[in-house]
């Protein structure tokens, strides 16, 4: 501590450089986002005009809704392999009800579908203290199966534009209702998790649950949030996108589910919780599409597209552990001595 | 005259399935005094801890705070009737800001909802302020700072929650010489702001410096409590053991020095020790003392190759080796204790003899087939002659009592037969027969003419073992104590060779 | 340090996914087409009408499959029942249960189709989406790139991997490339119709193809060109019949839930087997996705369970799940059990070579991608297009499977 | 564990007893119930041609899981790029069998090495999150895949020449008459994995890794070397899978060896290894994938369309794992 203290300037300065550090690797992630586009902009063909624009922000919405929930998961240190199945069982429902109960009923409906299950995981990681991984593998199986079952495995629809188009028509010419719809949940609950005094309380159970009960938290009913806040906006994604298409498919969420835990990573949310947040996870779901539609302009298959979305996980998953790598090599330095090795040096 | 008391604990219990943890005591604590609680591991004090912070609600008996009767069911009702916890292993949360931790459960709130981040960072400062932590930087993370500091942190932040009752279990488990004072200070500021103080901790000396009540308990059951006067080590010792024994443990002279086991010349890591020499020989016990994070466990991990060290030479019995990981280590005959018996020590989730076979894996591997049978016989040897509780090497070491762990690990490198044994904190947190134990060892294993590296900050145990000191400190050996000259006051003087700006700093914020 | 590393990998990353981005175009290979078709689409610029007689010059009779069978080969017409008011009323064993599915396309009245330009197919640029990955697709399009090439239309495909909300953006990222039509693949015959309405809202020319989409769908497209899953079906069943002597137990290892073969490769056999042979008992229908061992072990499970009762076994995969059945059958001594399966690939074809499997469909894939694209190039050309063109169903036995050799994926 | 008293420990000890012997025989109570339940509902249950069948469906399976189990054991969860791998080896296996049958598994094999020398390189040294890493190669594998045979799908007898029938025959060939190969195979290499788990050096660094990364460090072993060697074992074993797939398959696509990661981890899950590492045993794990097997086949009997066994499937799952959970947490050991 001595040392600290006499060259605690050398120290502050120390600490800046560490600050700047954070800060860029805070923003990473739209940069990562900016490099893209702004590559895209110079290659690809019509890849930038409104229309196209639009096209990308619709493309987000699913994968960032879903993720609001997800992210949180993840920052109370948990995983949830159920969200595929889930955002299908909010569209399955919507649609399957919408002919008896009308459309705002059967959403709800279709919403609460999905806080169940996520209220089953967290009650079943929380309580019975079974790890996530396995639990909602678990109900991810049960809960396709169920879709399966029920639907016979067919699809649904109705043959009702109305409110298709009116989620698909963008608004001040750049922003479809769906896409309104998704991003202001997602700010919501970004202000409600970072900027709350209850949300910094995900934080805390991710970051030690010991801590946070004994900082009085009901660290059980966090948890339990945590998943049903997972799987409500899982079964809403979907339920938005079936209700833009009018129709839902059983197999709807297959594919999402990879995507949206690579994105929520590539956003700066560790598997080890307590950090992250969800605004990022969406920019983060905005790059993937970005990349995607980008790269299918430039005529590039699907082949190309996951195997290029995999070398940015890759590439974020690498440049995290190697930083971390480095800072465990030069944690504890005394600037004291190093100031003296420079000193050698000269 | 019937006073009220700050604490007031009526023939409270609390039944653990199969176990009578705590066992129908009484226990009371003025306002204003720091009262210190005394007993084994295992003998129920810190289950009476955590009952007063509120981790039971299933205790029988009754609470009495300031005079109230009151139901402490939860943490936060215990914090509501203003008891304070400083546990013993950290509990911050390492991703989280220094802020955010301090302020965990009551951060402070705009119009009730949105965080105040303004308020956050003063009312953090001047928390930190309260332990002299004040430099630090509220939005840095804890995994930034230094584990002294986190202990400190951990401090400011119950005191942020201004108790009426500070409960401090083992806070100077991992403190320095320095550090220890500058809580006392503290300590005694909070004693005059008419705070009751319940101090655990195995550290009999401290006790005499800052108790003024002490209360012995074992086994479940309360022994006594008297004033802090009316007792000696030896009494508070023989009261806990619960039978006479002889008293602290008396520096035997160690019979003439064998030959040179271990010499280091200018070890280099670049930032962390710079030219660093000293020699080890036979039948020597060498401490290094200093100041905690003065670079001694840097050294350490630095001789046995757990860090690339820059430059320097290492000689084994005169030759020079050159040790790039642990396995080279053990190959060479030096073994090393790490401080931390949580992380670094001991596997908690496998059982005692797998623990104490890990480094032996190769030794017992008969033509690519491990034996643990093989081993079976040195497991039982080691666990006897530490007197390891349960003696079932089948038992999961997360299941015994710290002292019990942390004879385990000595365990585990004792067998391994090392003649360069490296000890780092050999007996942080344990009670006083695990302590009277790991020091027979220690003695013994030197006496078999083995080199043995002590590093510790209990300066009793520096003195009781060491042939020689080595003073560290900002990753310089700047002294050294031979036998003749030792005791607590000379290697403090000469640790603090440059007076302490620390303490100054502190009392000046 | 840390961003250092960062950086570097990330422009790594995206510069090897830009460079692979050019390999993989050409993989489904409009890079070439562009090349053949520049000089003719210079003419279109110069007089439509020599452009159309140009493109109504080409002649596609000489094109060949992989198979050695004519790439286009002619199209078959099907008698629609009437439509009974609601089929889901009816049972599951009735075939009008399933009319929307089997019979959408013909009774739809159009809204809003684009008129032919026809003004000559030569330098039009056509966008293909198709519904996902797969080696049936991949053949698929190489079928419908020779096609384009020969009409010199500039083909250019975009695959979803089987995911609706992709396809959907795909469908967006087409019309936002403004082709002259888009032909596309629907992954689900329901999904298709919001999909279709967009396409069609936004003025451009659309086939739909492969998967049948909904009688709402079909308002919207010229037209549609694909297999006659439901009949081949039917046709297999027949064959399937006649070899058990039109009795016996049999079982059906169904297609992956979620598609529109999932049913037909199941309800046109059970339908068609109800009316021609009622003697013929389903025993168990499973999907056990097209995965060889876990359908082996489904088979082995029947045998175990219905024993001599199980006379037959119906594949709606003639590759993976068809080898599983067999091995089963194998391992278990009852290579009497008789086989089917619907399909086309080599596995399958060798399969009825080796005699193993009965019958399989003939179900051309570069015929089906071919039939699409010629249906484009005639609507361009100003040719009458019909809505529905099927191809011609057939069902490879042992008898001719040489001449549809080699397969085609 | 301050509050342990010394009665506490002998009462500790005593449960660790009982509840060690259900936590060994957990998962086997299940296989035993399932025989029982199959031969009441059908008395073809009880007969070896059955029983080879079982096995024979999840050899391959068992093979891929008594690999992974050394992932798990080492307290890296899951290899999600066993899929990947799986397809990867075995296509490769075919491209190469022009240069006959031995080169081509070995380039099979070597595929899968490679796979599994990055994984292990990038957990073990880098510390990165291993299920987010396999994770993104699965990815970058499965794309490169496809655009290297451009979603062609490649056959033996096409490439192969002399050689195909060897290869194809791979999965079909019956030892001793009844037994394929397979199957024998596979317990070898659960034989195998028992073995070097439980008996040799690797196996039991293995566990202390898994039990705690920082204290095996400390200890003296490479656990750098000792991560590499799980995820390169986890590997070879997939490519391994992977080829007989192919083999059966007649058929090298990139779909190929789809759900592997999943049913695996379920299967070791339910053999009673837990996620957090240095529990269990292979012995267990093959438990697992019998219950797997079983299962299937006694809902087929019973006559349980697809669709319900999936959820009865995932209900059966996380209920073994509830029970295991609870088990240990009576030994004091949270860490299910």
């Amino acid at each position: 501590m001595l040392g600290r203290l006499e060259s605690s300037e050398g120290m502050m300065r120390d600490m800046d450089t560490k600050k700047i550090l954070n800060k860029l690797d805070y923003y990473r992630i739209y940069m990562i986002l900016a490099v893209i586009f702004i590559l895209m902009c110079l290659f690809a063909p019509n890849f930038f005009n409104t229309f196209n624009i639009i096209n990308i922000l619709k493309g987000m919405s699913l994968n960032a809704m879903v993720a609001v929930g997800f992210t949180v998961v993840m920052i109370c240190g948990q995983l949830d392999l159920s969200i595929g199945s889930n955002l299908t069982l909010g569209a399955m429902v919507v649609i399957g009800l919408q002919p008896t109960l009308g459309w705002f009923p059967s959403l709800i409906v279709a919403v609460l579908a999905g806080s169940l299950v996520g209220a089953i995981n967290g009650f079943l990681v929380a309580k019975a203290k079974i790890h996530s991984f396995i639990v909602t593998l678990g109900t991810m199986t049960i809960v396709q199966g169920l879709i399966f079952l029920i639907s016979k495995g067919s699809a649904l629809s109705v043959n009702d534009f109305t409110l298709a188009d009116w989620l698909e028509a963008p608004l001040f010419g750049l922003f479809p209702p769906r896409v309104i719809i998704t991003v202001s949940i997602v700010l919501i609950f970004f202000v409600l998790v970072k900027y709350t005094k209850f949300g910094k309380g995900f934080y805390l159970v991710g970051g030690n649950k010991e801590t946070a009960w004994l900082a009085g938290l009901n660290t059980d009913l966090y948890l339990i949030l945590a998943f049903i806040l997972s799987g409500t906006t899982a079964a809403l994604g979907g339920a938005l996108l079936a209700m833009s298409i009018s129709s839902a498919v059983p197999t709807l969420g297959v594919s999402s589910q990879m995507v949206v835990i690579a994105a929520t990573i590539i956003g700066g949310t560790s598997m080890a919780g307590g950090t992250g947040d969800i605004f990022r996870s969406m920019i983060a779901v905005l790059m993937l599409v970005v990349l995607f539609n980008g790269l299918m302009c430039l005529g590039a298959g699907y082949e190309v597209q996951i195997f290029a979305s995999g070398l940015v996980l890759a590439a974020v998953v690498l440049g995290e552990s190697y930083a971390l790598y480095e800072q465990d090599k030069v944690k504890g330095q005394r600037p004291a001595l190093m100031a003296e090795l420079k000193k050698g040096a000269l | 005259m019937n006073e009220v008391f700050s604490l007031d604990m009526k023939g409270v219990s609390k039944q653990f399935p199969g176990t009578l943890a705590v066992d129908n005591v009484d226990f009371q604590v003025k306002a204003g005094e720091v009262h210190a609680l005394l007993g084994e591991n295992g003998a129920g004090k810190s289950t009476l801890m955590k009952m007063i912070a509120g981790a039971f609600s299933d205790y029988t008996g009754q609470i009495c705070v300031l005079g109230e009767n009151v139901e402490l069911c939860s943490p936060s009702a215990a914090k509501a009737k203003g008891v304070g916890m400083v546990y013993q292993e950290l509990s911050l949360a390492m991703p989280l800001t220094i802020a955010e931790n301090v302020l965990a459960g009551r951060l402070p709130t705009k119009g009730k909802i949105f965080i105040d981040k303004k308020a956050m960072r003063e009312q953090t400062i001047e928390c930190l302020k309260r332990v002299g932590l004040g430099h630090l930087d509220p939005f840095s993370c804890i995994k930034e700072i230094s584990q002294q500091e986190a202990q400190l942190v951990e401090i400011a932040k119950t005191l942020g929650n201004n108790p009426n009752i500070l409960v401090m279990d083992e806070p100077t488990s991992s403190l320095s010489r320095e550090e220890v004072k500058l809580l006392f200070g503290i300590i005694e500021k909070l004693k005059k702001q008419g705070l009751a103080i319940i101090y655990i901790s195995h550290h009999l000396p401290e006790l005499f410096e800052i108790a003024d009540r002490v209360t012995i308990m074992r086994d479940g059951k309360k022994i006594g409590t008297y004033n802090i006067d009316e007792v000696t080590t030896k009494s508070l010792v023989e009261m806990m053991v619960g039978r006479p024994i002889d008293d602290k443990p008396i520096k035997v002279k160690n019979q003439v020095l064998g030959e040179e086991k271990l010499r280091i010349e200018n070890l280099t890591r670049n930032g962390f020790f710079h030219d660093v020499s000293f020699n080890v020989r036979a039948n020597e016990v060498l401490g290094i003392g200093g100041l905690s994070g003065a670079g001694r466990s840097e050294l350490a991990r630095g001789i046995v190759g757990a860090d690339a060290i820059d430059s320097g030479k290492i000689y084994i019995k005169g030759k020079e080796v050159r040790i790039k990981n642990m396995s080279q280590a053990l190959e060479h005959g030096v073994a090393y204790l790490t401080e931390n018996r949580k992380e670094e020590g001991l596997a908690l989730r496998i059982t005692i003899g797998e623990n104490i076979l890990a480094p032996l894996l190769k030794k017992h591997t008969k033509n690519g087939i491990y034996s643990a049978k093989s081993g079976a016989s040195e497991v039982l040897e080691v666990m006897k002659e530490l007197k390891v509780y349960p003696p079932d090497p089948t038992v999961t070491v997360g299941n015994l009592s710290g002292g019990n762990q942390q004879k385990v690990l000595l365990g585990k490198w004792v067998a391994t037969k090392p003649q360069i044994l490296i000890l780092d904190e050999p007996t942080r947190g344990v009670d006083v027969g695990a302590k009277m134990v790991i020091h027979d060892t220690i003695r013994r294993l030197a006496s078999e003419g083995n080199a043995v590296i002590l590093i510790s900050s209990d300066l009793p145990e520096l003195v009781a073992l060491s042939d020689r000191v080595k003073i560290m400190k900002e990753g310089r050996f700047i002294g050294e104590l031979i036998k003749e000259d030792l005791s607590e006051e000379t290697i403090l003087l000469a640790a603090n060779g440059e007076g302490d700006k620390l303490s100054e700093d502190i009392y000046a914020s | 340090m840390f961003k250092k590393s960062l950086a570097l990998l990330m422009m790594g990353a995206l510069s090897i996914s830009l460079l692979s981005g050019c390999g993989g175009a050409k993989t489904p290979a409009p890079a070439e087409t562009t090349e053949t078709t520049a000089p003719a689409a210079t003419t279109t610029g110069g007089d439509a009408g020599d452009n159309l007689t140009k493109s109504l010059a080409v002649d596609v009779s000489t094109l060949k499959s992989s198979d050695n069978q004519p790439l286009l080969l002619k199209t078959e017409a099907k008698e629609i029942p009437a439509r009974p008011e609601d089929p889901k009323a009816l049972p599951e064993e009735d075939p009008l249960h399933w009319y929307d599915l089997e019979y959408s396309g013909w009774s739809a009245e159009k809204v809003n189709i684009p008129k032919s330009p026809a003004d000559g197919s030569i330098g039009k640029k056509v966008t293909l989406i198709v519904h996902g990955d797969h080696p049936y697709v991949t053949a698929y399009i190489k079928g419908a790139q020779q096609v384009a090439t020969a009409y010199g239309m500039e083909l250019n495909v975009m695959s979803p991997n089987f995911n609706v909300d992709v396809q959907n953006q795909l469908v967006d990222q087409a019309i936002n490339a403004k082709p002259d039509m888009i032909v596309e693949i629907p992954t689900d015959a329901k999904v298709a119709v919001q999909q279709f309405r967009k396409i069609n809202q936004a003025g451009i020319p659309l086939i739909a193809a492969n998967t049948l989409p909904e009688d709402e769908g079909m308002k919207y497209v010229i037209g549609w060109a694909g297999p006659d899953d439901w009949g081949q079906m039917r046709m297999l069943a027949k064959t399937f019949a006649e070899k058990m002597n039109f009795e016996g137990g049999y079982t059906i290892t169904q297609h992956a839930p979620g598609g529109s073969p999932y049913f037909s490769r199941t309800y046109g056999i059970v339908t068609e087997l109800k009316k021609i042979a009622p003697k013929m008992k389903l025993l168990d229908a499973q999907a056990p996705g097209f995965e060889a061992e876990k359908t082996m072990q489904l088979t082995s499970d029947w045998i175990t369970k219905f024993g001599p009762e199980l006379k037959g076994i119906m594949a709606a995969d003639d590759s993976a799940q068809q080898i599983g059945i067999n091995e089963a059958c194998k391992n278990a001594k009852r290579e009497d059990i008789i086989r089917i399966a619907a399909g086309n690939s080599k596995v399958g074809m060798d399969a009825v070579k080796a005699g193993t499997v009965t019958a399989i469909t003939y179900q051309s894939a570069e015929a089906d991608g071919a039939v699409v694209l010629k249906m484009a190039a005639d609507w361009f050309n100003g040719v009458e297009v019909e809505p529905v063109r099927y191809l011609p169903k057939h069902i490879i036995t042992a008898a001719d499977v040489e001449q549809y050799m080699p397969a085609q994926w | 564990m301050q509050a342990n008293t010394e009665n506490q420990d002998v009462r500790k000890r005593e449960m660790g007893k009982v509840s060690s012997i259900i936590s060994k025989l957990g998962v086997y109570v299940l296989v035993i119930a399932l025989m029982i339940l199959g031969t009441i509902i059908s008395p073809k249950f009880l007969t070896t041609s059955n029983f080879m069948n079982i096995i024979q469906a999840v050899s391959l399976l068992g093979i891929v899981a008594a690999g992974v189990s050394f992932v798990t054991y080492s307290g890296n969860f899951v290899d999600m790029s066993i899929p990947c791998i799986m397809a990867f080896s075995g296509m490769i296996a075919v491209d190469t069998l022009k240069y006959g049958i031995v080169v081509s598994i070995l380039c099979g094999l070597s595929t899968g090495l490679v796979i599994g020398i990055i994984n292990g390189t990038v957990v073990g040294k880098l510390k990165a999150n291993p299920i987010i890493w396999t994770l993104s190669v699965a990815f970058v594998g499965s794309g490169f895949m496809r655009w290297f045979y451009s979603g062609k799908q490649i056959y033996p007898d096409v490439n192969g020449g002399a050689a195909a029938e060897v290869f194809i025959s791979l999965s079909r060939t019956n030892v001793f008459g009844t037994i394929p190969l397979i199957v024998i195979v596979m317990i070898i290499f659960m034989i195998l994995g028992q073995f070097v788990m439980t008996k040799t050096k690797f196996g039991k660094q293995v566990k202390l890794v898994g039990s705690s990364y920082e204290v095996a460090k400390m200890t003296g072993i490479n656990v750098n070397g000792v991560v590499s060697g799980a995820f390169i074992v986890t590997a070879l074993t997939a490519s391994i899978a992977g080829i007989f797939l192919t083999s059966l398959a007649k058929t090298g696509a990139f779909y190929n060896g789809e759900g592997y990661d999943f049913n695996a981890v379920t299967a070791i899950v339910i053999g009673g290894m837990t996620l957090t590492g240095g529990r269990g045993d292979v012995v267990g794990v093959l438990g697992g994938v019998l219950v797997i097997g079983l299962l299937s086949n006694v809902m087929t009997l019973i006559g349980i369309n697809t669709f319900s066994q999936s959820i009865v499937k995932g209900i059966i799952f996380i209920a073994v794992v509830g029970i295991n959970a609870r088990s240990l947490r009576k030994l004091g050991r949270d860490d299910a």
